[in-house]
């Protein structure tokens, strides 16, 4: 563990409800939060020049829980998201050129430009998408989680859902056959208050969210989806739980999206107030460098140096996906099957 | 009349029906405070209050459901689906119980509902939000599958739909929506089950439906140019289809092209053109051919996705194909 | 209120609860429950003989939920069921004569012959169903709901569903909105137990069915489903509770079906014990009976009289519903639309 | 050869491929202590455990995208819906997720994934039982549709699918259950994607899958009594559908009817009749004519379920009216 240079008499780093993490990994979390920061904020600005295209929805703001939840798991743990995927898909350590030409719609997009925004899938990663349709990722995440059941893996799920996603009956089915049978699964709501233009309570009867297991035995926690050493501390001890044997467990983070739902939504049914309340006062990336700050480990200078690093480095990235060319039109017909049948469709380029 | 939107059409239709009626009201996601994910019923909120303009929480089924029991009860529900995309999850309740039920209960319980939204590609959404179902819908006993191409019709035919003691399934495009046309004010109600004849021609048949039917005026503007005289023909209603206006056009022009946005597979083109076999069989100078949507999921790319749908130089080439000019 | 004849000295009623029953009413809940017990038994029979066909689900052991909902519900609220609807429909007060030629596909049948067994329908007794896919009459009792709530009028919609069906996504959808908008909706489980040859515990992580609205906010009770006068009692309570303006409930009546899942299901998977004990330990009609003879209210000749009465009745019901012809052949077409539109499908009897 | 019966044809199929390849499980309702509703997997608990035939919940749209997470995981789930008429529930995890997550994960994700179970109308189970979605699921592009029509294929075909890295639709029929015929024992497999001339015939080309290959080879039998020698051809596989082997067909005997059991209204009749006429146009002398089910929700009467259905005497009526002798 590197020690605290500025303090030699502080500790050399930060501790949380008996966690302690070191300097390297506060700065990784740290780097990587800003760093998904200046990515989304990128996409948003290509978004305006049109050069992406669809549906693209940021996620500033919520990089705790990314972050958080990437450090409170393993690589060989399965991640699916919904479509508000970029943060997760960088955060699990994906080529972030490759995340960015698929916004792009390059042919060295992580899908080959073929999901775009909403479907980010980086299987040497397991990270299992990405997923368009509100709520579609929980009983395919079931699914990853039976396997391991079945092959008596040690892998956990982490299966991610909206405020808004986690009122869609196939969510239900999945709690109770997760419960039934004692699937590694975390369940994680990202509950950032708004589906939408929707917000929790105008769409929820029972917006304690982290209840929603209740009814099929399955516990639940709520945690600060704007700290990321709750984020890590409480995930760990979450998918420690479904490791161990124990079933599943619902994990609810509190958490803000700074920007529309997406990027053609203005959010005119939030305050200035509310979104500022958030914005300045809750910041998950301020609030980790204050943290690193008052304990002297990093001064203010080196953080302000590290964001013109990471702005750099998004800004090379931007320009080496813009550089791709689009996918080979050939690409149109590929993929469709793994195992075509000759002669059969698709016919390319028929009439007729 | 009014040159307004596709979208203020539709508007229009939604609130001169819930004015004249008050068992109407509309429901779905984001269509009251947010006025409607793609602002078709903007002020709807406003003007009729929380009570008959509800949003609801993300269900397809149990929204879909409710509207169902509540056309049952009497009332006469117009149930937005943000996209037709998602109501595949509530495909159950169209076809199970809407479509089903009047049958079923041997006469008993209409379901007069209107299940609406956009459906098809619109534009870079990627696999998962482009996806044309008015084959499987027209497939389907008990429904009544209407799809219009322009601002008119959208109102003439909504109005009509909402009226309808039938289950009607409402596909509109969200291309189209900021689509400006002449629109009669007030009253005007276009029949259910009636095409209509967008362009008159001698040449060749272009059948094709929703977005397509421009994408078919443009290419009849293209082979106007070169001397074919194609007649454009909008079904307006899918089901049940007007085959008669179909197969006139066709006895006249003894060539036709189908052109829809879905898959080709048992598609909408398949059926008209498995019935202009069976009753026009001998006016065909030539087979009629199919322009559709390519056999794949839509990427995300701009390339791919403009190559998977039909575009007008395809139409072109079917309809010289068709003319034996190619 | 009719006296005791038998004890001048004893109530002239059953008292449940606080509730007191007069006798009328105890033999009209009576006879009705071992009307429908001799209905389902001739049921059974006529499919043994073929005369009825496809699925055919009997309620013998579950006629107290039936008769005991009914007397407690207004002819003006609505109620929704599976396929399991018999008992329902002849509880609701419909003609046993239509139902059973709706069983024997007649013309006369409850839908013409239409339905049958499954897709039971009475509208001007607001029985709107009678449902073959398992869940979907609860979003749809959710609308019925809905449109109470609309109007503002003063009905309640009984929705029933099995300890199977409430395992189904759709089912939390509609908790969840009937919580969220307040409406009034008694979702009424009867839980026998078995959802074909699955027992609640393989199938449920939580078999409390009762708290399956936690979650959604929903009160549950559970209940004797064997015990006419608990259901009665209860379910007063519970559609008072909707009636009232307080939202959905949810009502779990534990009860047992005597006969296997549908007529060509031999029950294999239940021990004869455990059939024994609910049949000749707690059936609804027996105990009944029994408490009426005990309270001095009625004998056992008395009630082997009725069971010969309505044993007469039944046959007489399914002799006259025989003699009805099959529907006339055009029926096929008619009622596919309220408003047909001329010159277009279907096309009767059409070849190419 | 052994003579069993379709259901323990597939029986054996599934049992063969698990202990081939121990990846592979079953999942369904009832599927495991019941042996089956429709006794498909009789023994199989037994023989291979809980862990590899596994009852479910009621919950179709879960378990079917349970079942596709798991193929993604690398396990070869065979899903079992009890009947394909609960599968509408799950629709949206078939269509939007197995069907297009090789293509929108970019050649990432296989799903090789079975989903199975009885399709079509049983025997007087009325309208919610008796849906045949074949069409539906043959329009979309990612999955293949297999449908046997007797136990030799469908023993050759579920072996196939089991083995095949797509997702693969399989469809049976409960009234073919119970169907004895000759099926190899052990190893046997039967390409996806190929026809099958179940009677050579010149005259006349009668297409039929599934139960309607049984009612054409008894009308082509009535055919033959009047001089008629009609050809029966059975596509096995529905998409992709081999319509070499039907072209050919319809090449040498210039006529052709198509049969099915589900509705009209762009069914795989349609999708046949289109494709004859774009590519078997001057071969034919008559125009396709299509047998299907009634365009009407399946009544429980047995009188109205008999009309309902398509009839040997309807299939012999077209092929009459098809070659002008009727
Ligand atoms: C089944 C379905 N219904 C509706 C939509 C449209 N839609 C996309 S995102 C969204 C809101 C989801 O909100 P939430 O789950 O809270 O996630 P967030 O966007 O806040 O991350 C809606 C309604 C969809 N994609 N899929
Ligand atoms: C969606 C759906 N899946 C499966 C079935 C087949 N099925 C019919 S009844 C039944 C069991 C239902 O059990 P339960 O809800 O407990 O009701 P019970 O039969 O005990 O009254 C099943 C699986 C169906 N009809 N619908
Ligand atoms: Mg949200
Ligand atoms: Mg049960």
């Amino acid at each position: 563990m590197a020690t605290n240079t500025n303090h030699p008499d502080k500790p050399a780093g930060l501790e949380f409800e008996g966690r302690t993490h070191s300097l390297d990994t506060l700065h990784e979390m740290h780097d990587m939060m800003l760093f998904i920061r200046r990515f989304e904020e990128k996409a948003g600005q290509l978004y305006g020049l049109k050069k992406i295209g669809g549906f693209c929805h940021l996620c500033n703001g919520q990089e705790a829980v990314c972050v958080g939840m990437q450090h409170a798991s393993r690589p060989t743990d399965y991640v699916l998201t919904s479509y508000r995927d970029h943060g997760h898909v960088l955060a699990r350590g994906s080529d972030p050129t490759a995340v960015m030409a698929e916004l792009l719609g390059r042919a060295g997009g992580i899908v080959k430009g073929k999901g775009g925004s909403m479907h980010m899938f980086d299987i040497e990663r397991n990270f299992a998408g990405g997923n368009g349709i509100v709520g579609e990722q929980v009983p395919i995440g079931l699914g990853f989680g039976f396997s391991s059941w079945y092959r008596g893996d040690d892998r956990v799920t982490l299966c991610v859902m909206g405020d808004g996603g986690v009122n869609q009956g196939g969510v239900y089915e999945s709690f109770n056959m997760a419960a039934l049978w004692k699937l590694p699964v975390v369940f994680v709501i990202e509950n950032n208050q708004y589906a939408m233009g929707t917000s929790l309570d105008r769409a929820s009867a029972e917006t304690h969210l982290f209840k929603r297991g209740i009814s099929f035995k399955i516990p639940g926690m709520q945690i600060d989806g704007m700290d990321v050493l709750a984020v890590e501390k409480h995930m760990r001890e979450a998918i420690e739980h479904a490791r161990s044997g124990q079933g599943p467990i619902l994990v609810e983070a509190i958490t803000y999206r700074y920007r529309g739902h997406s990027m053609s939504d203005p959010a005119t049914y939030r305050t200035r107030e509310e979104v500022d309340e958030w914005r300045t006062g809750r910041d998950p990336i301020a609030r980790l460098e204050n943290q690193m700050i008052e304990a002297g480990l990093a001064t203010a200078d080196e953080f302000k140096q590290k964001d013109r690093e990471i702005k750099k480095r998004v800004n090379a990235i931007a320009k080496a996906a813009e550089a791709q060319p689009e996918p080979d039109p050939s690409e149109l017909w590929t993929d469709v099957y793994a195992n075509p049948i000759e002669g059969a469709y698709p016919y390319p380029g028929k009439v007729g | 009349m009014n040159k307004i939107t596709y979208r203020e059409a539709l508007n229009q239709a939604m609130c001169e029906e819930m004015e004249r009626d008050e068992r109407v009201f509309l429901m779905g996601e984001e269509v009251a405070e947010y006025n409607g994910a793609y602002k078709v019923s903007q002020g709807m909120l406003d003007k009729f209050g929380p009570k008959r303009v509800i949003d609801t929480p993300i269900t397809e089924l149990g929204f879909a459901g409710l509207g169902v029991g509540a056309a049952m009860a009497g009332l006469r529900p117009i149930i937005e689906f943000m996209t037709w995309n998602f109501a595949i999850l509530a495909m159950d309740q169209i076809v199970n119980a809407a479509a089903k039920m009047l049958y079923m209960s041997g006469g008993m319980y209409k379901v007069p509902i209107v299940f609406r939204g956009a459906g098809g590609s619109a534009a870079r959404v990627a696999a998962q939000h482009s996806q044309a179902l008015e084959n499987w819908m027209a497939n389907i006993p008990g429904l009544k599958v209407v799809m219009p191409s322009n601002p008119a019709d959208a109102k003439g035919l909504l109005k009509s739909a909402i009226r309808d003691d039938d289950p009607v399934v409402f596909i509109e495009n969200e291309i189209n929506y900021g689509d400006i046309g002449e629109v009669p004010a007030g009253e005007y109600l276009i029949p259910l089950g009636k095409a209509d004849v967008k362009r008159p021609g001698k040449d060749i048949t272009l059948v094709a439906h929703s977005r397509m039917t421009g994408f078919a005026l443009a290419a009849a503007e293209e082979l106007a140019k070169q001397g074919i005289d194609a007649e454009v023909v909008d079904p307006r209603t899918i089901r049940p289809l007007d085959e008669e206006t179909i197969l006139r056009s066709v006895a006249k022009t003894n060539h036709c092209v189908v052109i829809e946005e879905g898959w080709r597979f048992a598609g909408i083109g398949a059926e008209i053109s498995a019935r202009i076999m069976e009753r026009g069989f001998d006016d065909l100078d030539a087979p009629v051919l199919r322009v559709t949507g390519k056999d794949v999921p839509m990427a995300y790319a701009a390339n791919l996705e403009a190559m998977t749908l039909p575009s007008v130089a395809e139409i072109v080439e079917a309809a010289r194909v068709s003319l034996n000019r190619a």
